[in-house]
């Protein structure tokens, strides 16, 4: 590897800490050393392929959705089956392709940008990861053997409970919840405490980037949410294999518990996919108009504000139930405030764009389209919060669009752009422009065309999650349009897959830092090498990129013939002690594999629960066993 | 900007034609014109908004383009104080007027609630139970007096301009009571009773669905609720609540022998004959019923014969078992159900 | 190259055993799933609890009371073990250590003892209705956590018994104690609702 | 390779069980609505002679559990529940049990509600469709384990009480 000399021309050249380096942070080889890595650019990576491939699992069941929808009373797909592939589809996009991409973008990202090595537990990393392949093979070893659970992505007791969704459906969806939810917890600990004490030497709470403040938040937020959903796919799990009453009204349980438990992580998931997301479009917005954010604080203080606010409106998804009208009020209040912090968000963008000095590149045009469809979400979003309105069109496929709006406008568009920005730092390439230009605006189109008929189709009354319509409901022609539009959306994902795979053999050379960025990642080189930085970086501006060369400083005195970091302090990153990571190991899959036997065992037998937990006791004395040398030399 | 504009157009062609469609603006009662009049205020308010914001956003691609190649590093990667100080009061000025506006929405969405929710409190009110199944709707006439009780299926009638309250009651999974034209959802919870007032300001059938996924046959759970002047409705309340007329004919009596004889009579109940099943629907009056099955398919002859021999491919998963009625048998007996009128 | 534009961070320790190492924020932050975890647990209780008016329900015993109060006394105690061996790590004191750790496993391990034999007092299992799903959920969850942390205890006791540990073995008892205050101070709220709410909580409507 | 390839047969069978547990054939093959002859004959109760291997017809709604559901519905639709509880029993036999008096086969079980049985139990041959005698069927065999666990739900989820609770509990003691 090439040290950084062109970013930090200041660095010195010494081939042994060089090698010493590349020694010590090398993979382990052969299949069980691909099982025992724990860098975070490789678990990263393995988040966002394997979300990808999701997401394209994702794409095929709305495509079966909407070919059964674009005739009235078509029997492509009998009701049945269009269930379980809806069902399978909102699952996997909120479970298995949008937060663990998020995700894997974080794990990568996050440790670049704050300078430092490696997340502060890197093995809890790659366990994180296996758990949330584990999840997901579940839940789609169920989809192929006819288990695919079919009560919809929200599973709403009495239906999901024992008696209406016989067999094991709804048992591996539950236990797949399980799962993925592990993993999200597990990147979110390890991310805060990465945030908290491995920043760049004097990178304080005001310098961090805006994009590692949205991973912090977003951390923050799946640590008070996810519990919820593990409790509410609990209570399904075992109301459904062990007959308690957690939601049996018959012994004193209450199906509406269960809406009020989910709700009260589905609402901040949302926030969970989109805050980051957010993150990505001011990284690209500053280093596409070469000008920093405009309003860091109140970006921000917006931003947190979104995290508190997210927590206190889950009940307008509970508008339909019947609830006192001062509560009503309420939480119409707490949903509108969203606007305010969303919108103090998008007049900054705006603010930044327009005096910035704009290179009108793919990532640029996704944010463009971010905006447009973000915004447009946004108002159908403040539409939803009115009680009145939201009773009318609660449910139906105005709801549909909305959420589309605000999922794929707010994420996958910033999601797209984050894929042409780092693409370059994760592969060393550029990817085309000129295909990339025609992604943007095939996609663009596309979305529209599929959604934006779904708000008139909510209006004229369609409920969502039915398989057919009868032609005299008059819904026919719109659906068509909604039913072209998504296989344009499909043609869109096509040509980004194609242009994936052309730019990464043989797109343009990047170098360290393409786009004139100004965050510490584009210090690194383009791979970056398994330990990121040969001289871990100080920040010494919010934009350390952006300062003269001859004014970066770094650090040395880090060993490098161990895994060593720096760890700072919380408020102001002052260096505090070095911290010695632990090298590759095969027990974080030899847990995660306990675990897996542990969770889809207990689905059909709840002695599992028993074997499982002696089996990841026995790993996790194994992992923590400890090894030689016992004593670090200074 | 011009696609929005397509989709006022669509709008307002759907409000225009739309007559007895289930539809949102549309409305056919206080209520649904009400959260109609606040759906217009927000729609015209919110594409104000969008337009201008998006104004602002387009204004930035004026800029000009630097290209991809990197010029020279400036010390400064952000404008003059002053345009960061000017920049500061306009997105400030933004996040007021931002504020203001959503009071605004609030204030009119609380207020449009609360008028709503007390639009149905007159005395002269009609009580009906509704208790979803799945897949289907039971419609109970409550009244004080026994004798005046009446249960239905799959269609509610009113009374134009008496207010309704509709009591909804689940006896499975969790449904949702929505006739778009009349007034938003209520769901129907298991263990819990739910009301909702409706009321119809002119004569029409207002066709509702389930708005809550239940199950297999979700998408086929319709009502209508058939609105009908005050002395229309009296005569035809008065008619439904007389017993099935026996059958007349020698076929429809061989009909009644059939539908007596087979599995029929553990689910359907047929008053004036010894038929009391209550799993399914209520039939006493099944001629005078505008649709089979929830509404899935219209009341013709042809489809009853079809829905009798084989509801798993009409509907399938429904609850409706499958008998095996012998061909002779088939028409006697689909004249029966078709003579109860 | 100036000096001044270089960090050396050569004379920094390589190890901390304190709130400052990253491990004991991740242990933080797992003790705030988990509380989350329980809080909603509470709440849902709640929730069922005052949509009814008899409770417990028919059938169901109310609680006793004195056996798990009294095993409050040696819990609490137990935590009192932990911190004298996560001062005793800070200070790389083994025998402060192995008399922390020990005095917390028998003490644990002494409420534990009597919780197992007040389970039998409980004259309903989790299938019999809400309140037996909460109880198991809230007594078994927990259950599950202290039995983990004390088999966790356990192998660091052997390690430090064994003299084969070092600054990692040292944080790990560190972390450990905050993992046993978590797994102390949440008993107290759930203990109060398993225990005392059956009485104490007025019947609504 | 050879564990590579018993691993992978073992997966297949498990994936074909799985279909099985999860198949719904929501719609009934024409020869199952009306009911023909005896499934069992009732050869144990001829006195004397060596018993004889029985012809046994196999319940062609076994171990689906759609079809177990559907059967646990009915059992409540056809006011089974009124005799016989839910499993507990009542006017009628218990039917959480392990000696049956007529022989707790699927074709016994088929055989004693399609033809009925002395002492109140009514026939219901020609009454309801076949295919819901073996649904029923299906559902009175898991309530005694005698179904695979994958596919038996685990509780009812009707808004009545469940019986068996209280009749659990009733036998435990005390109250207050």
């Amino acid at each position: 590897m090439k040290p950084a000399q062109d970013v930090l021309p200041n660095v010195p050249t010494c081939e042994q800490d060089i090698a010493d380096l590349e020694r010590v942070w090398r993979h382990p080889r052969g299949i069980g050393g691909w099982l025992s890595y724990t860098t975070h650019q490789a678990i990263g990576m393995r988040y966002i392929v394997t979300a990808f491939v999701f997401l394209l699992a994702g794409g095929i069941e709305a495509l079966l959705m909407r070919t059964q929808l674009a005739l009235p009373n078509n029997t492509f797909l009998g009701p049945d089956r269009y269930n379980e592939i809806f069902t399978t589809h909102g699952t996997t996009m909120m479970f298995l392709f949008a937060v663990p991409m998020m995700e894997g973008f974080g794990i990568y990202l996050v440790p670049l940008m704050l300078g430092t090595r490696n997340v502060a537990f890197p093995r809890l990393n790659a366990f994180g990861y296996w758990m949330y392949l584990a999840g997901a093979l579940f839940l789609y070893w169920g989809v192929f053997t006819n288990a695919a659970p079919d009560m919809g992505w929200f599973a709403y007791t009495p239906l999901s409970g024992p008696q209406f969704t016989p067999g094991k459906r709804a048992d591996y969806w539950a236990q797949m919840i399980t799962f993925t939810e592990v993993s999200a917890m597990c990147v979110a600990a390890e991310l805060i405490a990465t945030i908290f004490k491995q920043r760049a030497p004097r990178m304080s709470l005001n310098r961090i980037p805006l994009y590692v403040w949205a991973m912090l938040i977003q951390s923050f937020m799946v640590l008070f949410a996810m519990p919820a959903v593990m409790i509410a796919s609990s209570f399904i799990l075992s109301d459904r294999t062990v007959a308690t009453h957690f939601v049996n009204p018959a012994e004193g349980g209450d199906p509406l518990l269960y809406q009020h438990v989910f709700w009260f992580f589905g609402h901040p998931e949302v926030y969970i996919i989109f805050i980051p997301a957010l993150g990505f479009v001011s990284a690209i917005v500053s280093a596409h108009t070469r000008r920093e954010v405009f309003g860091y604080t109140a970006m921000v203080l917006s931003q947190i504000a979104n995290g508190f606010i997210a927590f206190g409106l889950w009940v307008h998804h509970m508008f339909a139930t019947g609830l006192p009208q001062i509560g009503e009020a309420y939480f119409t209040a707490s949903s509108l405030m969203i606007a305010i912090t969303s919108g103090v968000q998008i007049f900054c963008w705006i603010a930044t764009l327009w005096t910035g000095r704009p290179r009108f590149t793919t990532a640029l045009h996704f944010v463009y389209g971010f905006i447009a469809i973000f915004v447009l979400g946004g108002m159908t979003g403040v539409m939803l919060a009115s009680v009145p309105l939201d009773l009318q069109v609660h449910d139906t496929f105005f709801v549909v669009a909305h959420f589309h709006y605000v999922l794929i406008g707010g994420a996958v568009f910033p999601l797209m752009g984050a894929f042409y920005h780092w693409f370059p730092k994760m592969t060393g390439r550029l990817m085309d422009e000129f295909i990339g230009k025609l992604n943007f605006w095939v996609l663009f189109i596309g979305f529209n065309l599929t959604f934006f008929p779904m708000h008139i189709l909510g209006l004229k009354g369609m409920p969502r999650r039915i398989y057919t319509y009868p032609p005299e409901a008059g819904w026919g022609p719109l659906n068509h349009l909604a039913t072209i539009g998504a296989f344009i959306l499909a043609i869109g994902g096509a040509i980004f897959l194609a242009n994936v795979f052309w730019s990464r053999k043989y797109g343009r050379i990047a170098g360290n830092n393409p786009w004139d960025a100004d965050s510490l990642e584009w210090a690194a080189a383009s791979p970056p090498a398994n330990y990121n930085f040969e001289y871990l970086p100080a920040a010494t501006s919010r934009s350390p990129l952006w300062v003269p060369p001859e004014d970066r400083t770094f650090v040395t005195g880090l060993r490098n013939d161990r895994r060593e970091v720096l760890v700072t302090t919380l408020m102001d990153a002052e260096p505090h002690h070095r911290y010695v990571l632990p090298p590759p190991s095969i027990w974080p899959f030899l847990t995660a594999v306990a675990v897996t036997i542990g969770f889809a065992g207990s689905v059909f037998n709840a002695w599992y629960v028993t074997w499982g937990s002696i089996l990841t006791g026995i790993c996790l004395i194994g992992w923590f066993w400890p090894r030689r040398p016992l004593e670090l030399e200074p | 900007m011009q696609k929005r504009s397509l989709a006022l157009a669509a709008l307002l062609i759907l409000s225009s034609c739309a007559g007895h469609q289930q539809s949102v603006v549309d409305p056919a009662g206080p209520q649904a014109d009400r959260i109609a009049a606040l759906w217009w205020f927000f729609f015209w308010l919110l594409v104000a908004i969008f337009i201008i914001v998006m104004a602002f956003a387009v204004w930035t691609l004026t800029r000009p383009n630097r290209g991809l190649e990197q010029e020279p590093l400036e010390a400064r990667h952000r404008p003059s104080e002053q345009k960061e100080t000017q920049l500061r009061r306009i997105v400030t000025g933004a996040t007021v007027l931002t504020i203001i506006i959503l009071f605004v929405l609030l204030v009119f969405s609380v207020g449009t609630g609360k008028a709503v929710s007390e639009l149905g409190n007159k005395n002269n009110g009609l009580a009906i139970e509704v208790t979803g199944n799945q897949w289907w709707w039971q419609v109970q006439y409550l009244n004080s007096d026994p004798s005046q009780v009446l249960v239905d299926a799959n269609e509610i009638h009113i009374p134009v301009g008496r207010p309704v309250l509709i009591r909804l009651r689940s006896n499975d999974v969790i449904h949702s009571f929505w006739v778009p034209n009349l007034h938003g959802k209520r769901d129907l919870i298991p263990s819990r009773v739910t009301t909702e007032w409706i009321e119809a300001d002119k004569p029409g059938v207002y066709r509702g669905q389930c708005a809550e996924f239940c199950g297999l046959q979700h998408a086929h759970m319709i009502l209508y609720v058939i609105a009908e002047p005050e002395a229309k409705f009296k005569a035809w309340f008065q008619h439904a609540l007389q017993p099935a007329a026996a059958p007349s004919t020698p076929i429809t009596q061989r009909g009644q022998q059939v539908f007596l004889n087979n599995a029929c009579v553990y689910c359907h109940q047929i008053q004036g004959t010894t038929a009391s099943g209550q799993n399914g629907p209520n039939l006493t009056h099944f001629g005078s019923r505008r649709g089979i099955a929830a509404n899935t398919l219209p009341n013709t002859p042809g489809n009853l014969g079809g829905w009798i021999l084989d509801p798993q491919t009409v509907k399938p998963g429904n609850h409706m078992a499958t008998i095996a009625v012998n061909s002779q048998d088939l028409q006697p007996l689909i004249d029966y159900l078709e003579s109860l009128k | 190259m100036t000096e001044a534009r270089t960090l050396d961070v050569s004379h920094l320790r390589p190890w901390e055993i304190s709130s400052q190492a990253p491990l004991w924020w991740g242990q933080l932050f797992i003790d705030f799933i988990e509380g989350t975890m329980f809080s909603i647990l509470i709440a849902s209780y709640f929730y069922v609890r005052l949509r009814v008016d008899v409770w417990p329900p028919p059938g169901d015993q109310f609680p006793h009371t004195l056996l798990p109060s009294l095993a409050l006394i040696p819990l609490i105690l137990s935590a009192a073990g932990s911190y004298w061996a996560s001062e005793a790590a800070k200070k790389n004191s083994r025998a402060g250590m192995i008399g922390g750790l020990l005095l917390n496993l028998v003490l644990a391990g002494a409420a534990l003892a009597m919780r197992l034999i007040e389970w039998h007092s409980i004259n309903f299992n989790w299938k019999a209705d809400a309140l037996g799903s909460y109880t198991w959920a809230f007594l078994g969850l927990h259950t599950f956590d202290y039995i983990a942390d004390l088999v966790f205890t356990i192998v660091l006791f052997v390690i430090i018994v064994s003299g084969r540990y070092g600054e990692k073995e040292r944080l790990g008892v560190h972390v450990d104690s905050v993992v046993w205050y978590f797994i102390v101070g949440i008993w107290i709220p759930i203990y109060i609702v398993v225990y005392w709410c059956p009485y104490i909580v007025e019947t609504a409507q | 390779m050879r564990t590579l390839s018993v691993l992978l047969v073992c997966c297949s069978l498990f994936a074909l069980s799985a279909c099985q547990r999860e198949k719904r054939d929501l719609r009934p093959s024409p020869t199952r609505l009306a009911i023909f002859g005896d499934a069992a004959r009732e050869s144990s109760l001829r006195p004397g002679g060596p018993v004889q291997p029985q012809p046994v017809v196999t319940n062609p709604y076994n171990s689906s559990g759609y079809d177990i559901s559907e059967g646990q519905r009915l059992f409540d639709w056809y006011n089974c529940s009124g005799c016989h509880a839910h499993g507990g029993g009542g006017i009628g036999p218990p039917l959480i049990k392990k000696e049956w008096i007529y022989g707790g086969e699927p074709a016994n079980l088929f055989d004693t509600i399609v033809k009925g049985r002395p002492n109140g139990m009514p026939s219901w041959g020609g009454r309801i469709p076949e295919y819901q005698v073996w649904q029923i069927v299906a559902y009175i065999r898991s309530m005694n384990g005698e179904q695979p666990r994958s596919a038996t739900s685990s509780r009812p989820d009707s808004i009545e009480t469940n019986p068996q609770n209280i009749l659990q509990r009733g036998t435990q003691g005390v109250t207050k």
